[in-house]
């Protein structure tokens, strides 16, 4: 089951304007960065980008860009801003945010963790005591108030918790050292962060790899994500980057 | 007001001394993350929320692993007996309660053991970065806040009723300040700890809800 | 009243052409796992809800390990590709929708696509032996039933209400015997493969819903 | 930080009548059949034996010992019966539940390995669509009558889901490939199944290891139990085991 394709470019050909993709990443530690640049390039419009802790903030060049050709309409995250509030009033995507072209939906990182692995695993809905006692209860967290959505919390053995739903995506972009040509997956240190959970809620997921082998190369006790979340898999360069934030 | 106290790494160091041999370790963005250069010798485990237990000091220079960071976006280094995991794993362990001692910076503590620290409204957005704190106080065993006594401009952080977004309501255990260390218990904020030469009258001055003294009140021991 | 009809293998062999390169496969206890015998060649993948893809052929003699079983508890091989991993994920993978094709063995199949496998009220308990099979018809993007057409002494397991425990409801799509080949529609039961020499009578005589003749009804075709 | 524990004897005496220990293991494999051993050596009564797929079955020789010393009060499984109708009728396990001397509460294997999940992960409950158009949606279903608790149903996007409860135990039994001091633990092939889950749902987790290697011989990459979940680890020798069950 060869799922290797030749180029990032054919391997996101069928995304298209209005996409939901899941943009795994610990600020700058396992960012798809290829798979992303593939999407500047492309030009598509309207992306829902589902994030779990500042991809775009470790991939700033990227945001940038992104924000700059208009192409986003919507980033799910749980921390997408800067730190600072002075550079954050001179980001563009912050400025985006402030003025409403971009949606903003920010949740609790677990709870966010946690919506993609119930989206990849068939659970629709679950309870998470994260969240109670704050303003995450009440609605859902954006910055476009007729989306705020109510919450439903529970009171479990006396303690409250908030009801929060799965989320599916269409796409998955994967950042992996490893992969062989049947999907089978492994990352480095911390850069696994969201890639495994965001290649099991993707409909479609694509990654990118670092060093491509055959199968048996990864033993079998030691895949990371097997083969069967990853619909398509693409050798990329292994790339340099700074791993700063503000 | 605002009186002269600890440095930053010393309010680290005085709420150091809450974690004990065997005790896995969160440590959060700011002063809790200079907690990590005071547990040296002890049998201590750390935490990261990206995915990783045993995580080793700050990587510098030839060291930086650009695969290898913790979860305030630092160069980190490995030790023998590390573990990486997934995400929705480092979560379930925080939710699940694995965290035997957290540490967390603050904008504001109330006296019920309320505390805001993901969203500051003076800038003027209604979202704002909420990362793993929420999940973080969810879990905790024991939250430990530890942060300066007032704002910049004097006014005090720990306060009758938040007036910032909370964080979690009722879940901190202790607060660790440049001019006090205050214990929350059912009745209030029992003050334990004082910066030597603050009088009680100073320490109330800078503090909200009224304090109840600890019979046993002492200097801060660093 | 019973008919001579298709051994076991011949019915895994008839549904294992439902089977199409690329598919992630799930088969049953009984004879779904008898598939497994014909697939060879095809560019399938194995499920076994053990906790492994890429399950090998079974194993015999010194290529036993007692650390490798499938989830029928047979001894199996892995391949080139093979992975490990644990239970939770092999669920999550199960009801995530992840399986292409799932096969498994029944004591009843009803008209609207209903099954009942888990239980048979004869043995005279209330509990039984659910294991994966209600996961897998939840994930299932295409369940085949493969089964006898009749009990040994000859009533229907084709019935229009279950008298048994269902597994699951509205489930299954087609239904492969060893006298028929049978397609589960919106109006009910579309026949369309029979085996040689069966007449539409005896067919009809062995199955308690009134069956839908396909137009295009043929021999069963191995 | 070292966990480890001269006996499993010594590993185990703190657990008590009535205590509720998880038993992983899928049929005969990963089964911590020393640590059952011992649980019978030290004869505690009216134990609950959380299992995850007929791990009794597996270990059919400690579970007829079990069922003799009467040391068991109840079973959670999926799959806890034999096959055979006519096996079963012989069977002591099988005659205690017919009796209601022992109470037999039974789940859909994934339902189950969820609730472990959700018990380790402080979810307190979950929806899922196993089980929706059975008698598993109706009640708890278990051979004692009283204990039938009604389930709740809920419609999502016009289907019907399962609300489903978290399982925390007080003791969790686990049996690793190898393990190191600290408890960070890896399995082998399929013996893995329910060993992980259940080290994150144990209040006390107690692996038995086949092999025990000093912190860093696993390489921090290749964990698949993070030793956080471990309490106490004990070295047990290799045992050769037979594979069928009925």
């Amino acid at each position: 089951m060869d799922k290797v394709w030749n180029s990032v470019e054919e391997a996101i050909s069928d995304v298209e304007d209005g996409a939901t993709v899941a943009i795994p990443g610990f600020f700058a530690a396992g960012v798809p960065r290829i798979l992303l640049r593939a999407l500047i390039a492309k030009g598509v419009k309207n992306l829902i980008l589902a994030c779990g802790c500042g991809p775009l903030l470790g991939a700033s060049e990227e945001l940038e860009l992104l924000v700059k050709n208009r192409q986003v309409k919507k980033v799910i995250d749980s921390y997408a801003l800067y730190r600072s509030a002075s550079k954050g009033m001179q980001d563009s995507f912050e400025q985006a945010v402030r003025s409403g072209e971009i949606e903003l939906e920010v949740y609790p990182m677990g709870t966010l963790a946690e919506k993609y692995r119930a989206g990849g695993a068939g659970i629709p809905a679950f309870y998470t005591p994260t969240g109670a006692g704050s303003v995450v209860e009440e609605s859902i967290v954006t910055n476009i108030v007729e989306n705020r959505k109510e919450k439903e919390t529970r009171i479990f053995d006396g303690k409250k918790y908030v009801l929060e739903y799965a989320l599916k995506t269409d796409f998955a972009f994967i950042h992996a050292s490893m992969g062989d040509r049947e999907g089978n997956l492994r990352y480095r240190m911390t850069s696994r962060n969201f890639n495994h959970v965001m290649a099991t809620a993707g409909k479609i997921t694509i990654a990118e790899v670092e060093n491509l082998v055959e199968p048996g190369e990864i033993a079998p006790d030691d895949v990371h994500t097997p083969g069967i979340y990853v619909q398509r898999v693409v050798k990329v360069p292994r790339l340099t980057f700074a791993i700063t934030i503000d | 007001m605002k009186f002269e106290g600890l440095p930053r790494e010393m309010i680290a160091l005085r709420a150091s001394r809450e974690i004990k041999d065997g005790d896995y370790v969160n440590l959060g963005i700011g002063i809790p993350t200079l907690i990590s250069n005071w547990i040296e010798g002890k049998d201590v485990i750390l935490q990261s929320e990206i995915g990783m237990t045993k995580t080793g000091p700050l990587a510098f220079g030839e060291d930086v692993e650009q695969d290898l960071i913790n979860a305030s976006c630092q160069a980190v280094t490995q030790l023998p007996g590390t573990a990486y995991f997934d995400i929705f794993e480092s979560f379930g362990m925080i939710r699940g309660g694995y965290m035997d001692v957290i540490v967390m910076g603050a904008l504001q503590v109330s006296s019920k053991g309320d505390y805001a620290g993901w969203s500051n409204p003076a800038r003027g957005l209604e979202v704002g970065n909420i990362g793993g704190s929420m999940d973080l106080c969810a879990g905790a065993n024991k939250l430990l806040i530890t942060m300066e006594h007032t704002t910049r401009d004097g006014q005090p952080k720990i306060v009758n009723e938040l007036s910032y977004p909370a964080t979690a309501k009722g879940k901190v255990n202790m607060i660790f300040t440049d001019l006090a260390v205050i214990e929350v218990i059912p009745q209030g904020l029992l003050l334990k700890e004082l910066y030597p030469g603050l009088t009680l009258e100073d320490i109330q001055s800078v503090t909200e809800p009224k304090l109840i003294i600890s019979p046993d009140l002492k200097e801060i021991e660093l």
